[in-house]
């Protein structure tokens, strides 16, 4: 695909927090022009990729992204994630993308009854899609996380599509990538920590990539993570990747 | 005419209720270990303007199916009185 | 020309709060006597809190000039210090003590509300937030309550509103038992020549309220001295005000945009005595006066009288004096964050605040009399030194035996609350929102905060050992200055300016205005000895428990927040031990002192010794030498021994990265 | 014998309810402009093991007056069956 730019889409709510950080860590990709989409427009502004940043929309009123589906915004979010649009969600846009059936299950509250900010591990799962890809299999990522309803639920039934259709792209591990409830913050079912949609062009995670994406906060994990997604959908020279890619394989 | 509605929004049963579980807990210190079985949801009362009950009934009832509830996780029932 | 509202007595005045004395002076002032509303607005503007009338005098005498000081402390809501580059820094600390005893979530969560207000009224973009958290024994259930609530309403604000948590500290001692201190800081960026002022002018202009609705919020000492509370009223009174931190970051977005416009003359947050101090306030700093129309004040309950709108404390408002003519420029931006506003008034020529009620003049009032600075009354008060600082010095360090079971006593000091990891409050706080905190992964004795826009990194710090300054004021308060200053050096910054907040028990108690006083005069010389100005602050007196026949005041806690600077974040300094084979050096000299240590305290159950010992020249050699050895890049971490000793101290640094340390003692 | 109690716990009337505002605001987007006036508070559902009715009621009030309602921000009301 020729260097021609990407147009990156991210969503700003009112209540959006994290919208800046999402924007300062796109911004790292040279060929890529990201511009702010404000909750009441209706146009998208040909975004190739469009982004729904952590942050408390609407106060996270009622429930987290409750609200914020009904902006007028989401409907042209809805309509291109449908035609195969690319949506990514973290945080706050992760319940946007479930409240609005763009994704399935829902998050609840934590099982501590409480937000958690910290450091969490996360181990990619093999499921071809772009989100996952390029990373190294079996290497668990440290990405923090910051939420209070982050607890990934869904029924018999949509667990059991999510299993068979290979829709998990995260789950909470270990440092050493063991999964088990101690090393799960929220009590998601399965460790779940991010899914994508059967057509793999909706991603959705609760941990942070765009918080360890930058060497000057000592964690670029993140970073691995935003590569994979920008390698695969637009062919972006990976900024982290290879290196580290090619330490992993080596030690 | 103007109806106030009074909805009950309470999780699935099969659903693990965190909250629910720590307040039945502090039951015992409280000295009440005869209670049990805590379940909390959302209790939320609002006005509808409509024409008659019914109107006001499916108007509540979409507000209840799109907003107010996520069926995922949730059930809701209500009660209508004119204002 | 009389008001139509009924005359007061001196009665009336007592009822709220005021002194005979002071009624009289309003009476001179104005040649005549005040009707109920205009009595009511004296009575929130020369309170404690406005006037700070028993403080002011000593405040003054703190150091608050300082080359890198933009706007002088008091002349705005919070001091600005030059931090380089075309960029100056909005920083201050605030008290919710009182509405945190009554109702933790809420008090906590309006004080980070109140605080961030402060900063962006300036046209600051808060980045960082700190809290100074003490309550009283962990062992009780009112304490746990507290805790609870108060951590869980910092966090669902602070988190909600979207600005990280970059430091903090938690003190348990039984003396906060029934009066929990809760200071919250806000630090803000702001480039010079942006920033917006506290000021009103140009006749004709109007006066916009904007954001939250108004209520009956926080106006209970006038509601009983009205004469007409009765039951009705009473029921519907709010006991607590309710936080909307979804409004506050609307406000905030709104407001930063809307002083880009240009179009806005002044502005200032509405906190204590709400519509009644920003008009004042504001028309007294620009020599201006204002008509306000209080019935054109959106309000949020029925029925709500001239003096009811007028004090009210709702939560997220601002004031603001727009331009004439370019009102639809400022309302779009309102609009486009769905924020409620009205014009509610206009400014005028000469300095007296007209306040109709559906066009029936209710109060008329001059505002520079009612301010700080201006007519508001300032105290001298008395003090005497109390009987228990003899007994401090009784203390004989020889009557402590050397204990045998060191290891015992060890576990003991890492398992006391106000030692032990405080993760548990911590990690309910977003403390990563903005990309910029390096001490994340790489804990530092400071908050530090990566300036993206010039790369230089701002370090951040609250501290006061209060159990130092009970044993000696004016010793613990400049200790409480100097360890603020060691934590910023010890991560690789240099210390630029103070905010305070002073926590302390009755003013009209003379014992406890000598602690007041010797800890302004500690504080004062070690600010004066490291170079930092004090920018602003805030002064919370009556903090004490009221027992059947005495009142017992708090510790005397005046909160410490420094900001320092480094020039990027190669020079940050954390504080763990880095690697294997390290050599470990002390710095600075150790003497058999363990007078008011926490092992004093909670081993040996001793309450009361000397405040530790304390030199500043030799704080300032160690400090300086300290500050070649980071620049210099010649040393691995720094940590700064404080609460436990040097032992706590070690197994800090060892915890980071989970090593150990082989120390051999010089015996 | 046992009852089921259904507790509303609503924020006093003459506070500021946030999250109501925020929902009644979002209405217009549901296209539903006359629901008006949202409060949200908390529906509790708990077993209650006693005597007799008067003595569950007794119990519920407790539970409700030192646990589950804050007097200081809410009030509350429930209504008793047996299981």
């Amino acid at each position: 695909m020729p260097n021609s730019v990407i147009r990156v889409g991210v969503v700003v709510f009112p209540g959006s927090n994290c919208d800046q950080d999402m924007i300062d860590a796109l911004s790292a990709y040279p060929e890529v022009s990201v511009n702010k989409l404000w909750h009441k427009e209706h146009d998208l502004q040909q975004s190739d990729l469009v982004v729904l940043p952590g942050g408390f929309s609407f106060g996270d009123y009622l429930r987290s992204g409750a609200i914020a589906r009904f902006s007028p915004i989401m409907r042209e979010v809805i309509d291109f994630a449908g035609k195969g649009g690319n949506v990514f969600g973290v945080c706050n846009g992760f319940q946007v993308l479930c409240e609005s059936g763009l994704l399935p299950g829902a998050l609840l509250h934590n099982t501590s009854n409480r937000f958690i900010c910290r450091n969490t591990w996360i181990m990619p799962e093999p499921n071809n899609s772009a989100i996952t890809a390029k990373l190294a299999p079996g290497q668990a990522l440290q990405v923090p996380i910051a939420h209070g309803e982050g607890r990934f639920y869904a029924n018999e039934d949509t667990l059991r599509m999510i299993r068979d259709e290979q829709q998990v792209i995260f789950r909470y591990c270990s440092e050493y990538g063991e999964k088990a409830d101690e090393y799960n913050p929220n009590g998601a079912i399965e460790h779940i920590a991010g899914i994508c949609n059967q057509k793999r062009n909706v991603f959705g995670m609760m941990p942070h990539p765009e918080r360890a994406a930058d060497a000057v906060l000592g964690n670029t994990d993140g970073r691995l993570i935003l590569d994979s997604l920008m390698h695969t959908l637009f062919d972006l020279p990976a900024l982290v990747l290879d290196t580290h890619n090619a330490h992993s394989v080596v030690s | 005419m103007k109806f106030i509605a009074e909805i009950d929004i309470m999780p699935h049963k099969a659903l693990l209720d965190p909250q629910g579980k720590a307040v039945s807990g502090s039951m015992k210190n409280l000295g009440l270990p005869e209670i049990t079985d805590v379940r909390i949801g959302k209790h939320i009362s609002l006005l509808v303007e409509a024409e008659s009950e019914t109107e006001a009934k499916t108007k509540v009832e979409k507000a209840c199916r799109e907003l107010l509830a996520n069926p995922i996780m949730e059930d809701f029932s209500f009660s209508l009185k004119s204002a | 020309m009389q008001t139509t509202d009924q005359l007061t007595t001196v009665e009336t005045a007592k009822k709220l709060g005021l002194l005979p004395e002071e009624f009289e002076r309003i009476k001179e002032i104005l040649g005549r006597t005040p009707n109920f509303t205009e009595l009511s607005i004296f009575s929130v503007m020369w309170s404690e809190h406005c006037s700070y009338k028993n403080s002011i005098v000593w405040l003054k005498t703190l150091p608050r000039e300082g080359a890198g000081m933009l706007a002088k402390a008091g002349e705005e809501n919070a001091g600005l210090v030059d931090i380089g580059k075309g960029y100056a820094c909005a920083f201050k600390i605030e008290s919710h003590n009182h509405p945190s005893a009554l109702e933790p979530y809420q008090g906590a969560a309006t004080g980070v509300g109140g605080i961030n207000r402060d900063i962006f009224t300036m046209g600051a973009r808060p980045v960082a937030q700190l809290n100074s958290l003490r309550f009283g024994n962990l062992k009780l259930d009112k304490t746990r309550w507290l805790l609870k609530g108060v951590v869980k309403g910092i966090g669902d604000y602070g988190n909600a509103f979207g600005i990280p948590v970059l430091g903090g500290e938690v003190f348990f001692d039984p003396c906060y038992n029934e009066n929990p201190l809760v200071n919250a800081m806000s630090v803000g960026i702001v480039k010079v020549g942006e920033t917006a002022s506290a000021t009103s002018y140009g006749a004709g202009n109007h006066v916009y309220i904007v954001g939250s609705s108004t209520g009956k919020d926080g106006i209970h000492g006038a509601t009983f001295a009205s004469g007409d509370l009765n039951e009705e009223s009473a029921k519907d009174l709010p006991a607590v005000q309710v936080g909307d931190p979804f409004q506050e970051k609307l406000l905030l977005e709104a407001t930063l945009e809307v002083i880009k416009t240009g179009a806005i003359i002044g502005m200032q947050d509405m906190g204590a005595a709400g519509i009644t101090c920003s008009t004042s306030e504001m028309s007294a700093k620009g020599e201006h006066g204002m008509n306000i129309w209080l019935d054109k004040v959106p309000t949020r309950q029925e029925g709500m009288q001239a003096w009811e709108i007028l004090l009210s404390e709702s939560q997220e408002r601002m004031l603001m004096v727009v331009e004439a003519g370019r009102e639809a420029e400022v309302e779009a931006v309102f609009d486009k964050w769905d924020l409620h506003h009205a014009i509610i008034g206009e400014v005028i020529e000469g300095g007296r605040l007209k306040y109709y009620m559906k066009g029936e003049l209710v109060a008329d009032v001059p505002a520079n009399d009612l301010v700080l600075g201006g007519g508001a009354p300032i105290y001298h008060r008395e003090y005497k030194e109390p009987a228990y600082f003899s007994e401090t010095k009784k203390f004989d360090i020889n009557s402590i035996p050397e204990p045998d079971n060191l290891k015992e006593i060890a576990l003991h000091l890492l398992g006391h609350p106000n030692i032990a990891s405080k993760r548990w409050v911590y990690d309910q706080y977003d403390s990563m929102v903005g990309t910029a905190n390096i001490s994340t992964n790489k804990p530092a004795d400071a908050g530090l905060l990566y300036l993206k826009d010039t790369g230089k990194v701002l370090a951040m710090t609250v501290d006061c050992n209060a159990r130092y300054v009970h044993a000696d004021p004016e010793t613990g308060a400049s200790i409480a200055v100097a360890e603020a200053a060691r934590n910023l050096v010890c991560s690789g910054a240099k210390p630029l300016g103070v905010t305070n907040c002073l926590n302390f028990g009755n003013p009209y108690n003379p014992e406890v205005y000598w602690q007041f006083v010797g800890a302004i005069k500690g504080m004062g010389a070690a600010c004066r000895a490291f170079d930092t100005p004090v920018t602003g602050g805030n002064v919370s007196f009556y903090n004490q428990t009221v027992l059947d026949n005495s009142t017992v005041p708090v510790f005397p806690t005046p909160t410490i927040g420094m900001i320092g600077l480094m020039d990027s974040p190669e020079e940050a300094m954390g504080l763990g031990f880095e690697s294997a084979g390290d050599l470990i050096f002390m710095l600075g000299s150790s003497r058999n002192d363990i007078s008011s240590s926490q092992y004093l305290s909670s081993w040996h159950k001793v309450a009361l010794s000397p405040a530790p010992a304390f030199n500043i020249n030799d704080e300032l050699v160690l400090q300086a030498a300290l500050a070649t050895l980071t620049k210099g890049k010649l040393i691995e971490s720094a940590h700064d021994v404080s609460d436990g000793g040097l032992f706590v101290t070690l197994a800090e640094s060892g915890f980071v990265n989970s090593l150990g340390c082989d120390i051999q003692s010089e015996q």
